[in-house]
């Protein structure tokens, strides 16, 4: 079925809000204003009324998915349910409509829970100070890369250009690499243990020791894989004088049980729309604190909140050798509430609670799968694994894609596809701890299904989904003839 | 209060029927020598109730503008939010998915933002537009690295008509990247058109502005395309308050290539500034250098071709360009997009026009109102939208204070960033302050005088 | 499709939430209470995690429709859009946060929105005083007779014990009569007219004059059609000593153009969740408050709201003659909160212009429909009209039912059917002033549609629904053999 | 602000399709003579922003419970509601939809009513419950119409322990239909056994008690049911404080026929009392006996046989009884009851015990701390669940005033309805007041004397 836009409902005068009554005398735009800077023609919104409003953002929420419709596998994304408390605290007055620039007397709790919440996030992950200004995981790692660089310069190392990254990381660290003005040098990762290739590595840094200004991991990595030589790896990229970058996607498989300062690491960031269970709104919004050791915290973007001796809280500018600002304001809030209460509600046994039993529930999943699914690395995983489809590939010609299509007529999202790179068919996937026994069951049950289908009706699975309220999409259409904005007479196509 | 909703009964259950006894035998990849051998320093677990009280009462010792009159903008403004908005944007199907991978089960969050990047050309007046990014700041650096190019080196102009926290991410930037920022200064309010000229040269790769700019002024937007343009930089606008939007000319009739910036107040809670919806409109030619997700309409594959919504030129995680990228930008801002396009569609196209009208107006009022009031001086003679600039007679921080004894929030002390402008300050008005609030202010700048 | 029932779900230990911790000392019950009062078995409510209950309740959510999921045309029960603005407005800490007996001091809102609410009712309907206690419109019937029973009795005319009734009312109004102990006398329909059959009426006033204590009637009446003789009615009810007492159940039509004040109606009532835009939840809550004209105010429930000269207000009881409470507390407060809010919103223009919309939008669905449907009463209808099957029963056996249950597979709710009693196959239409244009050609369309299936496919009809759920459902099987309750070991049956 | 979307053009282009010119011509059967002849006298309208601001100033002029510390009960509690419990309830198909009688579209009211249904058996221990009723006081009066038979006459007695509201409501009824009461007095906080005895007849219809009472107490209720049964009448109990069924014996172990009461405090807002939620649980012999709407279980007619849920045995009101109705009910109280209903389910069988002790340890906490303040005295030796009665040993009016000054709501004040309980205050202690709480009472308590 279609929902038509949003632009071809309504009428012309139609209104859904009113603007307040004009309380102050009435004056003409062109006694206020130059009539050259008039806009000259009004900006053709929709004309629509409440109850239009209404009915088609509820209709267009009918066509989505969320982790409250069902299972939501999604590797690497860490889909775990999102608390109602959280979204009830982070929409309290006195949270949700303070503004920025209010002096600081007028907004000590929002300080003090920023500046809380900053010693959770370090002792979480075994570092010194954290800012919770970045945006999303991938500002964290653009911020993260700043501070290293803003070190080696301090240290006249300022020549280091070169990032190592894993073949198996995300997409994200590169980009972010490059962005920082780093040239990337990819780390292969070892066949059998999943891990990085300790060889490899060691040639490279003979090769480019000098040049190295840091290595991005995530421990566990992208394959589920928990890398236990993590702390050769931290020697031999301290002994150059690099540095090393955490990925905190992962980080929901190990709260409570190891931290990323305890391995080595110089810098972490945090997914909190991951591990801290912050909604995904759909893509956002998220936050990317950033943790780092000692000798990084001078390079901190500001403002930082201070806890003074009566009690009171305070933004204190960062110190002359900040990297700067790297945003307006100071960090997503109303995310940072979210994931304070999170914290706070499950303590330190509850987060460790946490991290097992999404270790527990990926392992169990990949034991329920292995019998129909070639498993990439079939080894102990932590929080996810990457199952594959290649004996679907091979056997009837079935993708990641038709598995993944053919889950969502079972009331289920699909896991990340295609992710790692390195593996084929990749079906990379995290149940989460917060899923019950009885889904992980039937998600089982189901996988198995569609396995047995690709035997006896492949052709069911190459054409999934059916039951969606559409079929599968034409992406190359999409790209090739991009329509990324309704145009006047331009209408939806209807069966 | 845990979510983990399986039992420890459960979970010996599930190990065992692994054949394993313990949790720890799944740990055993975790060497000893980095296991943490204590329990995690933090505050014991609460009970729902008794969390909602610890939280309510930090919240509590903030002063929400619901009960203070704030007179605050400089970048962050306040604007009703209709009740539809809130209701239909927080409905969990949109606010528990994540990023539409299977577009067979997320036409609402694709639908929406396809929805979102057309309004967001209707009202800047330009051929297209992004998901969303983090925020204007960014949004505007975003715009800098599309002019820049792969490499991302070379001169930025910019006004310091710029909000200065964004100029100060541009200098963030710029320093991870290695580009190079003139500013050029402001003359009664507005760029200095002389300077400007001075400053951009054949090897400008942007000029930017904002309108109305931090110091409330409304720029001579045609003539300082004219200088943009001279060479082959794009022209850049920054525009952190929408509603002006509504009566002022838009990018699109003055000629810019491309406009960020913030919609956070458009439908969204304020919430200390953030999360925020930053935004990023462009001519057409910049389709395929535009960062972030981007939704496009398609039909079916196969027989029925219904029109149907996808992530298209994609640049999320696992396709990124790596190496290649010239944005590392992935997350987007969603569900704030939603929000501002049921806001801007409950609002609708009269509202739109006079959400502008209304601000300007009672901006005008309390304007006059104010530098009515002896002492306090206007400082430009620029026309402005709803933020002017007036001098007080007293050191701003006293006057702070004075009006928070009236339970007032004055407006943004420019000291700080412009140093010229001692005990100048920056007043905000929008639709929600009502003429008795602004005659309130009015009542208490008074008595400063008495 | 089949959703478990919550019983069948989770499993023994798990729990979505915590109580707040014992922070008194700890004491065992029975030392606290005499062990044979304590409960022996836990009552055996769900065990289930957060996630569940969350998916359970949404997932049950989805499986139903309502005012902003489509056109809900249900005749007599006026299902409006409701206003968001109503729900923010209820929900405030100051009204929804606050007991009912604490001290008027400390309530002076919340009896203040109370007091300008009833005077706004009473300028609606032309009453003079207002008791918004009644909890639904039922409850404002039974109410309003017992105050009619009241003003006899203190008249020493307490020996009136009918009440007549038109053969079209609603069925509480018959059910409502026999509980307060009088006997239902039916008052025919002009089937020219389809208002009161004048000579009806006169024949059982000469017959019964002395005996009638009132007579209840809507107007416009369930035919959706104004009684124009209703001050004739009025005189001769008078005449003989009985009250007129009005169902407000379709006031939806009358507001700013007519009053049963003005009509001669002694006692209304208000369905506030039909007229005033409130949310009819799945069923409930309504609020059905009472107006009255002075003869009657002597006998109104207590408390009643009061202003006071220095601008307070106060609760005050009733005098001597009240029939006394008709619940606890002081009405359906939350509901009159939304009620208030959206009179306000509205103001006497708008609320005359609902009045109007509602009356046009209904005599366009009737005019649009009026070739391929009988209509019960082909003349000027108000606020709602009465359809029929009749031709389709006729033509190819396809009942009221039937199209009812076609109607939903194209997202639409149906007509109330078979009501009133008085017309067969009766299809009661209620578009309600809050729907577009174009919803109400749809609608037209589809039943256009369904007229033509009638001809060409009746089993399409005669078998809808096809899209929902589930199917048409066994209601004779719900009766023969009531299941009421789950118990332990019942299953849902899957398809 | 109106919700009318068709604009004037628009409604003359439909009316122009009827052939009519003017929305006069359908008014034409409304006789001039009963026209109104001039607008409403009502205040003007107001735009959204401007309404919000006037009632939220209203609201504002209100104490509420979360800026204050109140230790009222009487009737209404105040248990802390879940996130989950407004999260779900509130979602607008639950809301916006009416009584399922399209059931195909309706499942979800249905089924939640069904488990609302089972669970009030499962709380109550008894055979079966309808789907809501208004309130507790008219629950309780709809269980007597049930005893009472066709017809309505006969005779009630019922205990002074049950709330006066209540009471009040009955004699109301009483008048419309001409049934008897005889109250039957209270002796140490509870029913007087001697005169229940004495009361009771064979032609006594029902007998009715509260569980826990008015005053607190908790009555010795197998002795009643015990004398309630000598004859044939029913046993009905009153519940209000529904928390007390997590430690108390419930209605069905100790034999009453019909438990009715409140539910609001399940989930659902206080909202000054109402909208409330009334229930009523039932032996199975009273099941077509049963007022207001009832849930069943069907499976789906032809074919496919899947479960399914209806309205059954149906009062509604096209078909309902009329004439020979024993009861008028039709609207029930779905929305609340579906709160009800996710708030048992959230707090769970574990829960559901929990909240019990948890009310009845933090009360008798405070029953020990107050009475053990000069001057206060216990009033009743009778064990008691969550309320408690103490005397004051200044006037009641004065005491609330004091603790008004602490902003404290003290107790309720007994005398009003009890004219021998003389300053004698009510007090309420849930699971939601603090130890804290409690002992700032304890301390303001503590000056009276001093």
């Amino acid at each position: 079925s279609v929902e038509k836009l949003i632009f071809e409902k309504g009428a012309p005068g139609r209104r859904a809000t009113n603007m307040p009554a004009l309380d102050v005398p009435m004056e003409e735009l062109d006694e206020l204003l130059p009539s050259k800077m008039l806009r000259s023609e009004p900006a053709p919104l929709p004309e629509v009324s409440e109850i239009e409003v209404v009915r088609h953002y509820t209709h267009l929420s009918q066509r989505n998915f969320g982790v409250d419709s069902g299972f939501y596998p999604l590797g690497s994304c860490t889909m775990k349910y999102n608390p109602k408390i959280n979204e009830d605290m982070a929409g309290l007055p006195g949270f949700g409509h303070i503004h920025p620039l209010q002096p600081d007397t007028t907004v000590q709790g929002a300080i003090q829970l920023v500046y809380e919440l900053e010693r959770y996030l370090a002792e979480i992950s075994g570092m010194v100070r954290v800012t919770l200004q970045p945006s999303a995981g991938a500002h964290g790692e653009l911020t993260g890369l700043m501070l290293i660089k803003a070190y080696h310069q301090s240290r006249n190392e300022g020549s280091r250009n070169l990032v190592l990254i894993p073949d198996n990381a995300h997409g994200t660290n590169p980009a972010s690499a490059t962005l920082a003005d780093y040239k990337v040098v990819e780390v292969k990762t070892n066949p059998q243990t999943g891990g990085v290739d300790l060889e490899h590595l060691h040639t490279l840094l003979e090769k480019h020791g000098p040049s190295v200004a840091a290595i991005m991991l995530t421990n566990p990595n992208t394959l589920g894989l928990f890398d236990s030589n993590i702390l050769e790896v931290a020697r031999q990229i301290h002994e150059v004088g690099g540095q090393l970058y955490y990925d905190g996607a992962n980080a929901n498989a190990v709260m409570g049980i190891t931290r990323p300062g305890d391995m080595g690491f110089d810098v972490v960031h945090f997914n909190l729309h991951k591990t801290c269970s912050t909604p995904h709104g759909g893509g956002g919004p998220g936050a990317g604190p950033i943790g780092v050791k000692s000798h990084l915290v001078p390079f901190l973007p500001g403002p930082l909140p201070a806890k003074h001796g009566d009690g009171t809280y305070s933004w204190e500018d960062a110190g002359p050798q900040s990297i700067g600002k790297v945003r307006a304001n100071k960090g997503n809030f109303g995310v940072l509430v979210r994931a304070y209460t999170y914290i706070r509600s499950n303590g330190p046994d509850g987060l460790r609670s946490v991290s097992e039993s999404a270790i527990l529930n990926a392992n169990y999943v990949k034991h329920g799968l292995a019998e129909e699914y070639e498993i990439a690395y079939p080894l102990i995983c932590q929080h996810e694994f990457v199952a594959t489809a290649r004996r679907q590939k091979q056997e009837a010609g079935v993708t990641a894609t038709d598995i993944a299509k053919r889950l969502l007529d079972f009331g289920m999202y699909a896991p990340t596809t295609y992710f790692p790179l390195i593996v084929p068919e990749a079906l990379m996937i995290e149940p989460t701890e917060t899923e019950t026994r009885e889904t992980l069951d039937e998600f089982i049950q189901v996988m198995k299904q569609i396995a047995e289908e690709t035997r006896t009706t492949p052709e069911v699975v190459k054409t999934a989904p059916h039951t969606t309220v559409i079929g599968r999409l034409d992406q190359a259409l999409a790209a090739r003839k991009p329509n990324l904005r309704w145009e006047p007479g331009q209408e939806v196509t209807h069966a | 209060m845990s979510y983990v909703p399986n039992t420890p009964e459960e979970q010996q259950e599930m190990l065992a029927s692994m054949g394993l006894s313990s949790i720890e035998d799944l740990l055993a990849p975790v060497p000893e020598d980095v296991r943490l051998g204590h329990p995690l320093d933090l505050p014991p677990a609460l009970a729902e109730p008794d969390l909602r009280r610890l939280v309510s009462r930090m919240a509590a010792r903030n002063k929400s503008l619901d009960t203070t009159i704030s007179f605050l903008g400089a970048g962050t403004y306040d604007h009703a939010i209709p009740s539809v908005v809130p209701h239909l944007q927080r409905r969990s199907e949109f606010v528990t998915s994540y990023t539409p991978y299977q577009p067979e089960v997320s036409q609402g969050i694709l639908q929406a933002t396809y929805e979102f990047q057309t309004m967001v050309c209707q009202i800047t007046g330009l051929d297209i537009a992004n998901a969303s990014l983090y925020d204007g700041a960014t949004a505007m650096v975003e715009a800098v690295f599309i002019a820049l190019g792969p490499g991302g080196r070379g001169e930025v102009v910019i006004s310091q008509g710029v909000d200065p926290q964004y100029r100060r991410v541009l200098q963030t930037y710029a320093f991870a990247r290695g580009f190079t920022i003139k500013e050029v200064a402001t003359e009664n309010g507005v760029t200095s058109l002389e300077e400007l000229d001075a400053a951009v040269t054949p090897s400008t790769a942007a000029v930017i502005i904002q309108q109305p700019n931090f110091l409330g002024c409304v720029e001579d937007a045609h003539a300082i395309e004219a200088i943009a343009h001279k060479g082959k930089g794009i022209f850049i606008t920054t525009i952190t308050e929408p509603a002006s939007l509504g009566v002022l000319a838009s990018p699109g009739e003055y000629g810019a290539d491309i406009a960020v910036g913030e919609l956070m107040s458009f439908g969204n809670a304020m919430s200390y500034g953030a999360p925020a919806l930053g935004f990023m409109a462009a001519k057409q030619k910049f389709m395929r250098l535009l960062p972030g997700r981007l939704v496009g309409q398609t039909v079916e594959e196969g027989g029925k071709k219904q029109t149907g919504y996808v992530l298209t030129l994609q640049t999320r995680e696992q396709h990124i360009r790596r190496e290649r990228a010239t944005s590392n930008i992935c997350t987007n801002q969603s569900l704030l997009a939603i929000g501002a396009t049921i806001y801007m569609a409950a609002i609708g196209k009269q509202g739109f026009r006079e959400l502008g009208e209304l601000c300007l107006r009672k901006a005008h009022y309390a304007f006059r109102q104010i530098t009515a009031v002896p002492g306090f001086e206007p400082v430009f003679q620029s026309p402005f939208f709803d933020e002017f600039v007036v001098r007080s007679p007293i050191p701003a921080s006293r006057l702070e204070r004075h009006l928070a004894q009236a339970d007032i929030i004055g407006g943004y002390s420019l000291a700080e960033s412009y140093p010229e402008l001692e005990n100048c300050i920056l007043f905000c008005v929008t639709e929600t302050r009502t003429r008795e609030e602004i005659d309130t202010l009015v009542a208490a700048l008074k008595e400063v005088q008495a």
